[in-house]
């Protein structure tokens, strides 16, 4: 998808606040609460940790932005929840509602669909026997693609070519595997990009590193 | 949906209640869970972590080797593992080059070793622009890096995590392990500081 | 510019309201006076039309989005007229606190400085007697650049091939005429693209025309 | 700049009137101006401008053949012309081909014959979507396309404005050409919408 989350080389975001050295991970009681909610709204749901980034992303750009973190993550664990019916659209408004005294109908709570998943393995590294189709040194063309569901394939990086630094451990597909269609597992490939190429020649002169799916590279097209 | 007006939002704070509320009252989340979840990542997970790792790589050799040939094992030595540190890659600081970790696409960020990641390593501002313009967000972060520095920005986009060691500052010769540990911060082990006595 | 106000083809937004056929233009007295005083602070800031679509797209993404159309138009003419020294920073804030009974101190009006910028001629339209580089019928390739100044080349045609369906009249470059660094007056291509070429073979099927300043596009390489 | 609260951001009505107040106080702007500026765009240009366009072109072939060769001169005949009017280009559609307008990078409307934009127009999803699903846009907006309706959409980059040409409706032949124009509707003139008797 080509959401706000997708951010990389974005500008008009200002600067950056540091903040002190031993700064909790918490600064409100509600922060802790979300995070932990949405961290188990993804076994309540039945979903996975690629479905807990994809509804982190589709979110509207306006919450993605006004909610801070951990307000995200709660947009996304209600998500989550509303789409395998846990809970019904509105529910968590009407609840709200209520809390601060308004009289307002809750919706009931809808018949569960969860999805028909099941991972193979904990975690998302997997074994495959398939060689990598590509080598250390090798120089591979981003696709130039625009998934209209899930991925982990920046925009800034599309289309460019780069040259693969190391392989990776096999690792599950987040497009197909936040959507429930398959974990498709892959090589993973850490692919360095000359800035210069990426963001033109007046731009900061360094290397840029980043870890891309086989099935979002081709070789590089020789002429 | 359009939002001229921001009157109608309901508060974060609100929202967070009432989901809870729904869940705990349906018994699909316990708070207790919950609980556990976050004192763990208060208490028992964070940077002090990772300060361990990059103090023992910097008193032994051989554990260096190891931590920069297999970050994840190397790090499950000293008990440190779990969500968010299924497959560690440790990159080396030197005078000659310089690493920073991002996630463009969300937060993704070494847990076992650092924790949960500080508000500026999440705030949009550092997502956009540590890719494109990296010497001078440092810079405005408060790090100068000579211009001979080359510099390598590490886009966390798959399950892989980094974690960056740190020069060790000249005059801790005599320092302990553990006195070492106490100098390493989270920000030098993202890349955005150095370690100072 | 890689901003918010480039939006095409992002994923997220939802969906649209319709409004009446006969929706008034402004629904506020204060949409009504922030229309007004954005149009009339080009010429109190001595910049143009290129500078101004330039102070939209560059304010903050949540100002772009939380304040709404004629919001965006009240934050472009406060850049305008900062950047110009015609108002200090944090002048609008201080009043708008005074307006609300706060006794905050105001910044003292700023020494102007505008630029040092007069336009050749009213409007955009140029003469210009070099002939186009392109004909109508010639395939075209985007140049995959990002520039970090105002463009009018949106991300979502960046390095794809189109066809040139007609030659508009010539115009000023808003890239450079945007900060004062010239009109650069350049021949403007209507561009045809194949919709399934911009986003993929399991996109909608369409045609997209978009208008494009010559230096945005190369001949299309032959290999 | 991070915003993780909306509670202290300054509301924009007032804002705007502190910036109304500073530039008049210092004789900056003339209130006067911006009152013939906002009466001009809400009383005298808008889409009863190229209503009128549409229907004449609908009953003076020669006037609608001129229409699609010079937009912008056919225009001004009828007295209409201004700002975010300089080069204006009609497209027709027909039955085989649906033209749709958008401004994908701000909101670029053709002002002279349309006035100023509707909400929709200006919204994100709009912009966002038009270029990318227009015939999912379209059925959302209430417009049911053909599949063999060709789609063109046409984004407003440079100076250049765009109006559509709706087919004329069937059942029309006896109407005036004011009668037609009091049919013609801004959305049709945009193309997201059919002219209808």
């Amino acid at each position: 998808m080509d959401t706000i989350a997708d951010m990389g080389g974005m500008q008009g975001f200002g600067s950056v606040e540091l903040s002190p050295p031993f700064d909790p991970p918490f600064h409100e009681e509600w922060e802790r609460r979300a995070f932990a909610m949405a961290l188990l709204s993804m076994r309540v749901s039945g979903t996975n940790l690629d479905s807990f980034r994809d509804a982190l992303a589709r979110q509207h750009p306006l919450d993605y932005l006004i909610d801070g973190y951990y307000g995200r993550w709660l947009n996304c664990a209600v998500n989550l929840l509303t789409d395998s019916a846990i809970i019904a659209p509105g529910a968590v408004e009407a609840r709200a509602r209520r809390l601060r005294g308004e009289d307002v109908e809750e919706p009931p709570a809808p018949e569960p669909h969860k999805p028909d998943y099941k991972p193979t393995a904990a975690g998302s590294i997997r074994k495959i026997d398939l060689p990598p189709m590509f080598s250390v040194g090798d120089r591979v063309r981003v696709a130039h693609i625009h998934p209209t569901g899930h991925t982990r394939l920046p925009r800034y990086v599309r289309a460019h070519t780069g040259v693969v630094r190391a392989i990776r451990p096999a690792q599950v597909l987040p497009d197909t595997n936040a959507h429930f269609l398959g974990e498709n597992p892959q090589h993973v490939y850490n692919v360095a990009f000359d800035s210069q190429d990426l963001w033109g020649s007046e731009g900061e002169k360094f290397t840029l590193y980043i870890d891309l799916y086989e099935s979002y590279l081709e070789p590089e097209e020789t002429s | 949906m359009t939002f001229e007006t921001e009157a109608s939002r309901l508060p974060v704070e609100l929202r967070t209640e009432a989901l809870e509320s729904i869940l705990v009252e349906r018994n699909l989340v316990d708070p207790k869970v919950m609980d556990t979840y976050i004192k763990m990542y208060e208490q028992d997970i964070g940077p002090m972590n990772g300060a361990k790792v990059v103090a023992k790589a910097w008193v032994d050799p051989e554990y260096k080797a190891r931590l920069l040939e297999d970050g994840t094992g190397s790090i499950a030595e000293l008990g440190f593992k779990g969500p968010q540190g299924e497959h560690i890659v440790v990159v080396e600081n030197s005078p000659e080059t310089h690493h920073v970790i991002v996630c463009t696409l969300c937060s993704c960020y070494p847990w076992p070793v650092l924790g949960l990641p500080p508000s500026w390593y999440k705030d949009p501002a550092y997502r956009s622009r540590m890719v494109r313009e990296p010497r001078k967000l440092l810079s405005e972060m408060g790090l100068e890096l000579d211009d001979g520095v080359e510099i390598q920005v590490w886009d966390s986009s798959s399950e892989v995590r980094y974690l960056v060691l740190p020069e060790r500052p000249a005059g801790t010769e005599d320092l302990s392990e553990e006195e070492l540990a106490g100098l390493v911060t989270r920000d030098a082990m993202v890349g955005v500081a150095k370690v100072s006595v």
